[in-house]
C-alpha cells in the first residue's frame, strides 16, 4: 500500500476513530457474555450489571463444564467436536473425489451428476428439514454420530470449489506428470492433493466453523442428552418455564461454545479469509 | 434390569422432586430401572414424543400436558392405554381409588382409564403479604372477586411497586379455567368431549369483559406480562410482585426459595356472573405409555405406576409440590397428617376443583392441537397486552384461528 | 471451461462420485422427494393414519393470512438484515483500506462474530435485551424507552434483526475489504488526477467498481437470512410475539416440529425449494456475469 | 537416440482439421525447430508426437515404433513445457526424479541419474528447494533436467523460453544448444521467436495456418524463403513487401503478385541514382543500426537499415535507394516465389 | 506548455532512500524519457511530479509554480499508466470525459473536445464501448485520449507501451511521438526498454539506483556514455566489457578498471592482424547479421556483430579483431568513464 492519495484527505485519526467505534459495538455483546459468566446470579437480576469481570470465574466455568444442563458441557463440546471433525473431513474427502472424477474424466452421465450436486448448492437443511428428519430416523441414525455427521456432508459448495480449484490447475502438470508415467491415482495422490492442500486447510477453516455451529440438526435428532452438542445445548439451558435461569453458567457456557471456532478463525486468520473468499466465488 | 424410558417436562425443583422419586423407586427394586430425561418445557416435551415415535425411537412413558390430551388420545396406535397395561401386569389396580374429578378427564366415554393422572394441578392464586403490608394493604383481605383485586392491584400500583400481579398459563387461568368457573363454554360440543367436531367459543361476554379488564390493568401498569408459560414465577419468588395467578403446583417453587411471606388463595373470579364460581378443571400432566415396547418394559412401566400411585408416595408428591392427590387414600393421608392445617391454602387446589359437581362447562377440555391452539391465544393475548388489540378483536381472532386448526385435526383424524 | 487432458478409464470416475452422490441422494433428492409426495397428504401427527388432499396443503397454507404474512416478514427481515449488515460492513471496510498500519489488528477484531454460531449470537443479544435484566434493555429503560421484544414486534424484529446482522457484518467486511483492495490502485490515481475529491471517487469509481462483490455479498446474505438465521429466531424469539418474527424457514420448522402439521410443513419446504431453485439460478447466472466482468 | 518420421499428420478438433498433413523425416540427433505464428499449430503437432494429442490421421514413427497409438510414457520421449510445468510442491530432485520413481528405478540409481543431471545444469545448490524458490532461469534448468534424466531418445520443447526476460532468453538458448548437441538426442523444438529458431535449429519447420511451409536450414530459409509468409516471418526487421516492380525493365506486377527486398539489403544513395527514389519519413537511431523510415516514389512504405555510424538524412529529405537486383524476390499472387 | 525543474528531488520510504537527489531541467515541449532498470525509482520519480506520491525533500516546479504541496489534480498535468487504468465500469467516452466532468467544463464543451480527440486517435467509433470490449492497443488510446482532452501542461507516461506486443509497441511508439509534436506539450515518459527510449526521446535521463547517471541526447548518450552502466545499458547488444587493455602501447589497467568496446566496432581479420586475437567459440545467424561469440587471447568473452553476408568463421577457429583504437573506452574502478 503506498500512494497517498487514499491515505490522506480526512485524517486517520477520523478512520481509526471510526474503526475503533466498530470494533467496539461488533465487541459489545462478547464483553458482556465474559462479564456475565465471571460473577454470580445475583449480580446479574438487579440491573445493571457488572462492567467489569467478577471473582468467580473459576466457579461458573467449573460449573458449566462438570454439570452444564441436560449433559455436562465438556461432553456436549466432545460431541461437537466429533460432528463438527466428522462433517468437516467426510465434505472435504467426498468432494475432492467428486471433483476430480467430474474435472479429470470424461464419462457417461458426467454432466447429469454434475447438475445433480450442484442442484444441491444452495439447500440447506432447513428447508427440507422434516422429510431429513424422517430418512434419518428410518435409517435408524437418530442419536448417532452417523446421523448427526452424514446428512451434512453433502456439500455442492466444497465440490464446486475444487472443481474451479483443479481448473485452475495448468494442464501441463498433468501432461508432465502423464509423460512422466502417472495414472489417475498417482496423479491424485501425488500431485493434485500436495497442490490443494492450502485450499484444504483453507476449507477445513470454514467447515469446522460450519459443523461446529450446526444448531437445527442436531436438536431435533439427538434426544439423547450425552449426544447433544453444545451449540443447542446452550439453548436447552435457557429457561422455558419458570425455574431460575443460571445465566453466569449458560454465559460461560456461551463462553466454552465460542472458543473453539472463534480461536480456529483468529488463530488461522489467513487461512480462514483465504478459505472464505475462494469458497464463494 | 430393564431401563424403562421417561421423558417429562420438569426442570427446577419439581424436576428435583421427581428425580427423587424414581431414584426411590430403582432403589426398591432391582428389575427395573427408571430412566428420568427432561425434554424441555410441556409443548417440546410432548413434541419430542411424536417425533420420537415417528421415528420408532418413542419412549416407555411420555409425560403430556393436559393440553395435549385429545391429540394423544387420538392417537390409537401409538399409545397403550393405562388399564391396559396393569391389567397385563397383573398388579392390582383400582381406578375407583382415584379421584374423579382427575381421571375423569383420562378416561374414555366408557370410563377407561388412558393415561396415568401423574400430575394434576388447578390454578390458584399466590399472594405476596409483605407486598401487599408495604402497600399500606390488609395482608389478610379478601381477594375472592376480580373486583376486590382490581381495587388491591391500585392500591399497589399507587405505592410504586413494578409489578402489582402477573400470571403464568394466562390462557388456561384466563381464559379456560375463567370459562369453567363462570360456568361458560369454552368450546362447543361439551367443550369437546362430545366430537372432533367443535369449535371456539372463547369469544363469550364473560370472557371479552375478563380480557378487557386485564389488557386495562397491562395499559395502567398493573398486571405484568412476563411470558406464556410461568416464567412469571421467577419474578414472583424474587418478591418483586404482589399477586400471582398460577398453578396450584407454583407452590413448590414458591415454597422453596421465597423469602417473603405468601399465602394461597382460591381463584378470584366475576361476582356478577351466575353460578360463579363453579370448579375449576385440571391442568398439569399425566403419564402415557407408548405402544411398541416389550411386555417385559409394560410390566416394569406398570410397577412404576403402582408405586407413583401408592399412597405415601402420592402425599408425600402432593405436599411437596402442590399437586393435587390423585387417590382418595393419598388425600386422606394428607389430611390426617394435619399438613393442611400447617399450610393454609394448600388445599384450596382440591376444594376449588371438587366443590361443585362439574358441568358441561366444567368438566374440562378436549380438543385437538390444542397445544397450538393455545399458541394463537398467546399470540392474540399478547395482542391485547401491548394494546394492539381490543380484547374482542384479539378473541374473535383467536376463535377464527383456532377453528381452522380444529378442522385439520378434524381431517387428519377422520 | 473444460480440461484439455483428461484420464482414460472405465470405472475410476463412477467410484470417485458414488459417495458424494449417495449422500446426495439419500439426503437431498430423497427427502426433498418425500416433501413433494407428503404435501399432498395430510397425516396425523403419529404418522398413523394420512388423508390425500391433493393440493389442498397448498390451499391451506396459501389462503392463511399468517402464511402470506410470513414471507413479508421473512422480506422485511431479510432486507433489513442485508441492508444493515453490508453497510456497516462497508463502512468499516472502506475505514480498515485507509489505514496503513494496524489494519491487521482491526480486521483481527473484526472477524471472528464470523465464528459465533446463531444460536449463540441469539443467546448473547437476548441476554443484552432480557427486557427485566438485560444491560441494554436497562439502559434503554433509564431513558425512558421499554424494552420488551416478548410484547413488542418491531422492538422482537428490531433485536433479531440486529443479532443476525451482528453475526454477518465480519463476513460482509471481509469481502468489502477484499474488494477494495482488488480495485487497481492505479484506476483511483488516475481519478484523482482527473481531479476527483475523495468523495467523488468512493461514488463514482470505488462503489461502481466495487459492485460485483456488492451484488454477490446480496445473494449471500439474503441466503443466510433466509435460512441461516434460524438459530437467532429460535433462541430469542421463537417467531413471536404474534408471528411477527416468523420467518419462513422458522415457520416450517414450527409447523412441522410444533405444530406437528406435517402437510403444512412438507408444503412449505416444497415452495421453499422453489424459492431456492430462483435464488440458485440468480446465484449461477451471476457466477457468469463474473467471469465476465 | 532416435529418427522421428512424420507421415501426413493431419488434426481435427471437433469439425475443425488445424493440421492439414504434415510429412517430415527428422534425424537421429537432429535439433529440429518449428517455428510459426500464433496459433498455426505448432504445439499441437509436437503434443502429437508427445502423445498428449490424439492424432487424426498420420503415422509418427520414433525410432523403429508406430507410436500413434502408445502412451506418452512409452513413447520414449521428454519434454519441456513452457511453463515448466513443475510439481510446485516438490523439491528441485523431487522434480527431476518423480520419473524415475514411477518407473521404480532403484534408489541409488536415482540419486547418481539426478546428480548427474544436475551437475551438468549446475543445480546441485538447489535440489533441496521448491520451485517458487527459483529463479526464472534456474526453474528453466529443472525442467530441462526433468527431462535429460529420463535419457529419452528424443527432447519435445514447447516454447521453453518465452517466460524468461530477453537477456536469460540468449543465455538459456546458448545452453539448451549445447545441452543437446552434448546429449546427442534428437530435439523438436517450438518457437514463434524467429531469432530462436534461427539460432537454434539445424533444420526448422515453418509453419502457418497447419501446413509446413517450408523446412530447411536456417540461413537456405533465410537466403531463399519459399513463399510470401516465410520471407516475411523470418528476418527482422521484415522483408519490404511492394506493390510496385522498381526492377530495371520490367512492367507492372501482375495483380495480387508482389516484390519482396530486406531492409539491410539497400543503400541510401542520392537522389536519381539509385533504382527509385524515396521520401525519408523519419530516422530512429537505435546506436548500432538506424531505422529509416519512408515511402518509394511509387508509393510503397519502406524501411531501410543502416550502420549506425552513417550520418542520418533529414526527415523529409527526397533521396534514392540502391538496391542489387538481384537480391529482390517476386512472389505470385498466392504468396508462392517465382523465380526471376 | 510548461518548463519543469527538478531541484535535488529525494524520496525515502521510511528509512530507505530511493531516489538520491535528483536534479534535471525539462525545457517547454520537450521528450524526457526516464530509462533505467526494475526499480531503479523511475516510476517514483514520475510519481512524485503527478502528485501522487511525497516528496521527501527538494522542489518540483511545472511552469511557475512550486507544486510540491498541490493535489494531483492542481498540477495541470495528465498521466497514461502501465495498465491504462481506466475506469472499467465506464465506456470510452466516459472514461475520456469524467475528468471534465468533474471540473464542471459545459457539456458541449466536453463534447468536442472528447470528439476532437476520439477523432485524433482514430477511437470514433469505439466511444460506446466499455475498455473490455478493446483490444490492447486501443485501450492504450484511450488511455491517451484521457490526457489528452484534458490539455495539460505535462503529459507523464508510465511505460505505457510494456502490455503491448512488440508489433504493436513498435506502431504506438510512433504515434506517441507524433502526437506530443503535434501537441507541443512537455512530455516526462517512464520505461526500462532502452530501444523505446533511444527511438522517443529528446533528451533521456539515464537512472540507476536512484540517481541519474546522465542526461543528455539519446546519439549523445549510445556515443559517449557516462558511466560503465550507461555504456551497458543503452546499445544491444550490449558493450563488451574487457578487463585487459587491448589498445596499443598500454600497461595493464589499473584493479576493477575496464575498457568497452561495443560489438558493432569490432571487425574480424586474419589472426595476428587486428589489436589482438580471438578464439571463436559459435556463431548465431540472424539473417541480416551475425553475432560470433568468443574468447579474446587476453581471456575475455567478447561478441562481434557482422553483417550478415560476411563469411562465418568456422566454430573453434583462431582470428584477429580489427578495432579503431579510438572507439574503445576507458571506465575506472567506480564505473566512471576516463578520458584517453
Ligand atoms: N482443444 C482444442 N480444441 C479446439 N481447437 C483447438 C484445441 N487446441 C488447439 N486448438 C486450435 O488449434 C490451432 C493450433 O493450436 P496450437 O496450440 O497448436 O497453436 P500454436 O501454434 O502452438 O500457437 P501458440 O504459439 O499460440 O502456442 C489453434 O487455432 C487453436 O485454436
Ligand atoms: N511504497 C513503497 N515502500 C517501500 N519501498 C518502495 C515503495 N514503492 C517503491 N519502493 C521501492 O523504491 C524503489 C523504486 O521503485 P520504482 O517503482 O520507482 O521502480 P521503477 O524504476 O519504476 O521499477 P519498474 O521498472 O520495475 O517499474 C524500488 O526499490 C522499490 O522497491
Ligand atoms: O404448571 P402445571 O404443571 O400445573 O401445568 C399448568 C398447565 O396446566 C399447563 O397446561
Ligand atoms: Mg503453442
Ligand atoms: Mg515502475
Amino acid at each position: 500500500m503506498s500512494g497517498m492519495v487514499e491515505k490522506r484527505g480526512i485524517g486517520t485519526w477520523f478512520t481509526h476513530a471510526g474503526l475503533i467505534l466498530g470494533v467496539a459495538v461488533i465487541c459489545f455483546p462478547i464483553w458482556i457474555a465474559f462479564v456475565a459468566s465471571t460473577v454470580t446470579q445475583a449480580d446479574l437480576v438487579r440491573p445493571p450489571m457488572p462492567m467489569l469481570p467478577g471473582p468467580h470465574f473459576f466457579d461458573n466455568y467449573f460449573e458449566a463444564l462438570v454439570t452444564g444442563g441436560n449433559a455436562p458441557v465438556w461432553q456436549m463440546l466432545f460431541n461437537s467436536m466429533v460432528m463438527a471433525l466428522g462433517i468437516t473431513i467426510g465434505k472435504i474427502v467426498i468432494s475432492l473425489l467428486s471433483a476430480y472424477a467430474i474435472v479429470y474424466f470424461r464419462f457417461r452421465f458426467r454432466m447429469i451428476f454434475f447438475w445433480l450436486i450442484f442442484l444441491t448448492l444452495m439447500l440447506p437443511v432447513e428447508v427440507r428439514i422434516v422429510p431429513t428428519y424422517e430418512v434419518v430416523a428410518n435409517l435408524g441414525l437418530l442419536n448417532s454420530y452417523t446421523g448427526l455427521i452424514l446428512p451434512l456432508i453433502a456439500s455442492a459448495t466444497a465440490t464446486f470449489l475444487f472443481r474451479q480449484l483443479f481448473m485452475t490447475i495448468p494442464d501441463e502438470l498433468t501432461e508432465a506428470a502423464r509423460v512422466d508415467g502417472a495414472g489417475p491415482m498417482r496423479f491424485f495422490f501425488d500431485i493434485l492433493l500436495p497442490m490443494s492442500r492450502t485450499n484444504i486447510a483453507a476449507l477445513f477453516v470454514i467447515l469446522f466453523i460450519y459443523g461446529w455451529n450446526q444448531y437445527l440438526w442436531p436438536l431435533l435428532i439427538t434426544t439423547d442428552p450425552s449426544m447433544n452438542t453444545v451449540i443447542m445445548g446452550i439453548k436447552q439451558m435457557l429457561p422455558t418455564g419458570d425455574q431460575t435461569v443460571e445465566w453466569p453458567v449458560i454465559m460461560a457456557t456461551a463462553m466454552l461454545a465460542m472458543l473453539p471456532p472463534v480461536l480456529v478463525v483468529i488463530g488461522m486468520q489467513r487461512l480462514f479469509v483465504k478459505g472464505l473468499v475462494e469458497s464463494e466465488k | 434390569a430393564t431401563q424403562i424410558d421417561f421423558w417429562h417436562a420438569f426442570s427446577g425443583r419439581l424436576g428435583e422432586l421427581l428425580d427423587e422419586q424414581v431414584s426411590k423407586f430403582n432403589a426398591s427394586q432391582s428389575d427395573y430401572v427408571v430412566v428420568a430425561t427432561s425434554k424441555g418445557n410441556y409443548s417440546e416435551t410432548l413434541n419430542a414424543g411424536i417425533a420420537a415415535f415417528r421415528a420408532g425411537e418413542q419412549p416407555d412413558i411420555l409425560q403430556v400436558f393436559e393440553v395435549g390430551t385429545a391429540t394423544m388420545m387420538a392417537a390409537k396406535g401409538a399409545i397403550k392405554p393405562v388399564y391396559e397395561v396393569m391389567a397385563e401386569s397383573g398388579l392390582p389396580f383400582d381406578q375407583s381409588a382415584y379421584l374423579a374429578a382427575v381421571t375423569g378427564y383420562y378416561t374414555t366415554t366408557d370410563g377407561e382409564m388412558l393415561s396415568l393422572p401423574y400430575n394434576s394441578s388447578t390454578p390458584v392464586l399466590y399472594v405476596n403479604k409483605d407486598a401487599l403490608t408495604a402497600a399500606g394493604l390488609d395482608p389478610e383481605m379478601d381477594l375472592s372477586t376480580w373486583d376486590k383485586v382490581g381495587t388491591a392491584l391500585d392500591a399497589l400500583k399507587a405505592s410504586g411497586s413494578k409489578c402489582p400481579m402477573t400470571t403464568a398459563w394466562q390462557s388456561w387461568v384466563h381464559l379456560e379455567n375463567l370459562s369453567a368457573y363462570h360456568n361458560v363454554p369454552f368450546a362447543t360440543k361439551d367443550n369437546g368431549f362430545a366430537g372432533l367436531d367443535t369449535e371456539l367459543a372463547l369469544n363469550g361476554d364473560v370472557q371479552v369483559k375478563h380480557i378487557e379488564t386485564f389488557g386495562q390493568w397491562a395499559k395502567d401498569g398493573k398486571f405484568i406480562y412476563s411470558g406464556r408459560r410461568n416464567e412469571g414465577g421467577a419474578t414472583f419468588r424474587a418478591g418483586e410482585c404482589g399477586l400471582f395467578t398460577e398453578s396450584s403446583a407454583g407452590y413448590a417453587g414458591v415454597k422453596n426459595e421465597a423469602t417473603f411471606d405468601f399465602a394461597i388463595r382460591p381463584l378470584p373470579y366475576w361476582s356478577e356472573v351466575d353460578g360463579a364460581p363453579q370448579n375449576t378443571i385440571i391442568g398439569g400432566a399425566s403419564l402415557w405409555v407408548m405402544e411398541g415396547q416389550t411386555p417385559e418394559e409394560y410390566k416394569g412401566v406398570a410397577a412404576f405406576f403402582n408405586f407413583l400411585s401408592s399412597s405415601d408416595i402420592q402425599a408425600k408428591w402432593h405436599q411437596d409440590t402442590g399437586y393435587l392427590p390423585i387417590t382418595m387414600a393419598a388425600y386422606e393421608a394428607t389430611k390426617a397428617s394435619g399438613f393442611y392445617d400447617e399450610n393454609p391454602g394448600t388445599d384450596i387446589a382440591i376444594i376449588q376443583m371438587t366443590g361443585k359437581a362439574p358441568t358441561a362447562n366444567s368438566k374440562g377440555l378436549r380438543l385437538g392441537s390444542f397445544d397450538q391452539i393455545r399458541g394463537i391465544i398467546d399470540e392474540e393475548l399478547e395482542g391485547v397486552w401491548n394494546g394492539s388489540k381490543t380484547a374482542k378483536e384479539a378473541l374473535d381472532s383467536a376463535a377464527v384461528r383456532g377453528d381452522e386448526l380444529l378442522r385439520r385435526f378434524e381431517q387428519a383424524n377422520r | 471451461m473444460e480440461k484439455r487432458v483428461v484420464f482414460d478409464n472405465r470405472w475410476l470416475p463412477y467410484l470417485l462420485v458414488a459417495p458424494q452422490l449417495l449422500v446426495t441422494f439419500v439426503f437431498f433428492f430423497w427427502p426433498a422427494g418425500q416433501a413433494i409426495y407428503q404435501s399432498a397428504f395430510i397425516p396425523d401427527p403419529f404418522g398413523l393414519k394420512t388423508q390425500f388432499v391433493g393440493f389442498g396443503n397448498f390451499e391451506y397454507l396459501f389462503g392463511n393470512r399468517f402464511y402470506r404474512e410470513s414471507f413479508f416478514t421473512t422480506a422485511v427481515f431479510s432486507v433489513l438484515v442485508t441492508v444493515s449488515a453490508m453497510c456497516f460492513a462497508l463502512w468499516l471496510a472502506v475505514l480498515a483500506d485507509r489505514v496503513i498500519k494496524g489494519s491487521g489488528t482491526y480486521r483481527t477484531l473484526l472477524i471472528w462474530p464470523y465464528a459465533v454460531a446463531p444460536a449463540i449470537a441469539g443467546v448473547l443479544w437476548l441476554f443484552m435485551f432480557n427486557p427485566f435484566t438485560g444491560i441494554v434493555a436497562w439502559s434503554l429503560s433509564q431513558f425512558g424507552y421499554d424494552w420488551n421484544h416478548n410484547l413488542d414486534g418491531g422492538q422482537a424484529m428490531a433485536l433479531v434483526v440486529a443479532a443476525s446482522a451482528w453475526k454477518q457484518i465480519s463476513y460482509n467486511f471481509l469481502f468489502f475489504l477484499a474488494g477494495l483492495q482488488a480495485i487497481p490502485k492505479s484506476v483511483i490515481e488516475a481519478a484523482a488526477i482527473d481531479g476527483a475529491s475523495f468523495a467523488r471517487r468512493f461514488w463514482t469509481i470505488i462503489f461502481p467498481l466495487l459492485s460485483p462483490t456488492t451484488f454477490f455479498l446480496l445473494v449471500v446474505n439474503v441466503i443466510y437470512a433466509f435460512f441461516d438465521t434460524f438459530g437467532v429466531i429460535h433462541t430469542i424469539t421463537q417467531g413471536g410475539p404474534q408471528q411477527s418474527t416468523t420467518i419462513l424457514v422458522y415457520k416450517v420448522f414450527a409447523d412441522g416440529f410444533v405444530g406437528q402439521d406435517l402437510g403444512s410443513s412438507a408444503a412449505q419446504s416444497v415452495v421453499l425449494l422453489v424459492l431456492v431453485g430462483i435464488l440458485t439460478v440468480v446465484q449461477f447466472r451471476f457466477i457468469e456475469r463474473r467471469v465476465h466482468y | 537416440m532416435a529418427e522421428i518420421k512424420l507421415e501426413a499428420i493431419r488434426k481435427s478438433y471437433g469439425r475443425t482439421e488445424v493440421i492439414h498433413g504434415i510429412d517430415a523425416d527428422i534425424a537421429d540427433g537432429e535439433f529440429i525447430v518449428i517455428v510459426g505464428p500464433s496459433g498455426c499449430g505448432k504445439s499441437t503437432l509436437l503434443r502429437m508426437v508427445a502423445g498428449l494429442e490424439t492424432i487424426t490421421s498420420g503415422d509418427i514413427h520414433i525410432g523403429d515404433r508406430v507410436v500413434n497409438k502408445l502412451e506418452p510414457r512409452e513413447r520414449d520421449i521428454a519434454m519441456v513445457f513452457q511453463n515448466y510445468a513443475l510439481y510446485p510442491h516438490m523439491s528441485v530432485f523431487d522434480n527431476m526424479a518423480y520419473g524415475l520413481k514411477i518407473a521404480n528405478v532403484p534408489k541409488p540409481e536415482i540419486q547418481s541419474r539426478v546428480a548427474e543431471a544436475a551437475r551438468m545444469l549446475e543445480l546441485a545448490p538447489y535440489l533441496d528447494r521448491k520451485p517458487r524458490q527459483l529463479s526464472g532461469g534456474q526453474r528453466q534448468r529443472v525442467a530441462m533436467g526433468r527431462a535429460i534424466v529420463r535419457k529419452p531418445a528424443v527432447f519435445l520443447f514447447d516454447e521453453p523460453l518465452s517466460n524468461l526476460d530477453a537477456k536469460l532468453r540468449v543465455q538459456m538458448r546458448l545452453e539448451i544448444k549445447a545441452l543437446q548437441r552434448k546429449l546427442g538426442v534428437t530435439a523438436l523444438y517450438v518457437t514463434h521467436d524467429q531469432v530462436e529458431a534461427m539460432t537454434l535449429a539445424d533444420r526448422m519447420i515453418v509453419m502457418n495456418g497447419g501446413v509446413a511451409e517450408q523446412i530447411g536450414a536456417p540461413l537456405d530459409v533465410y537466403a531463399n524463403p519459399a513463399t510470401l509468409f516465410v520471407a516475411g516471418f523470418i528476418g527482422s526487421p521484415p522483408m519490404n513487401v511492394l506493390s510496385h516492380d522498381i526492377r530495371p525493365g520490367r512492367g507492372p506486377l501482375e495483380p495480387g503478385a508482389v516484390i519482396g527486398v530486406r531492409p539491410e539489403h539497400i543503400e541510401l544513395v542520392a537522389p536519381g541514382e539509385g533504382l527509385i527514389d524515396y521520401d525519408v519519413a523519419f530516422c530512429e537511431p537505435l546506436g548500432a543500426e538506424t531505422l529509416v523510415h519512408g515511402v518509394t516514389a511509387a508509393g510503397d512504405k519502406l524501411v531501410v537499415r543502416i550502420d549506425g555510424g552513417i550520418k542520418l538524412p533529414a526527415d523529409g529529405t527526397r533521396i534514392g535507394l540502391g538496391i542489387d537486383p538481384a537480391r529482390i524476390m517476386a512472389f505470385d499472387a498466392a504468396g508462392r516465389r517465382t523465380k526471376v
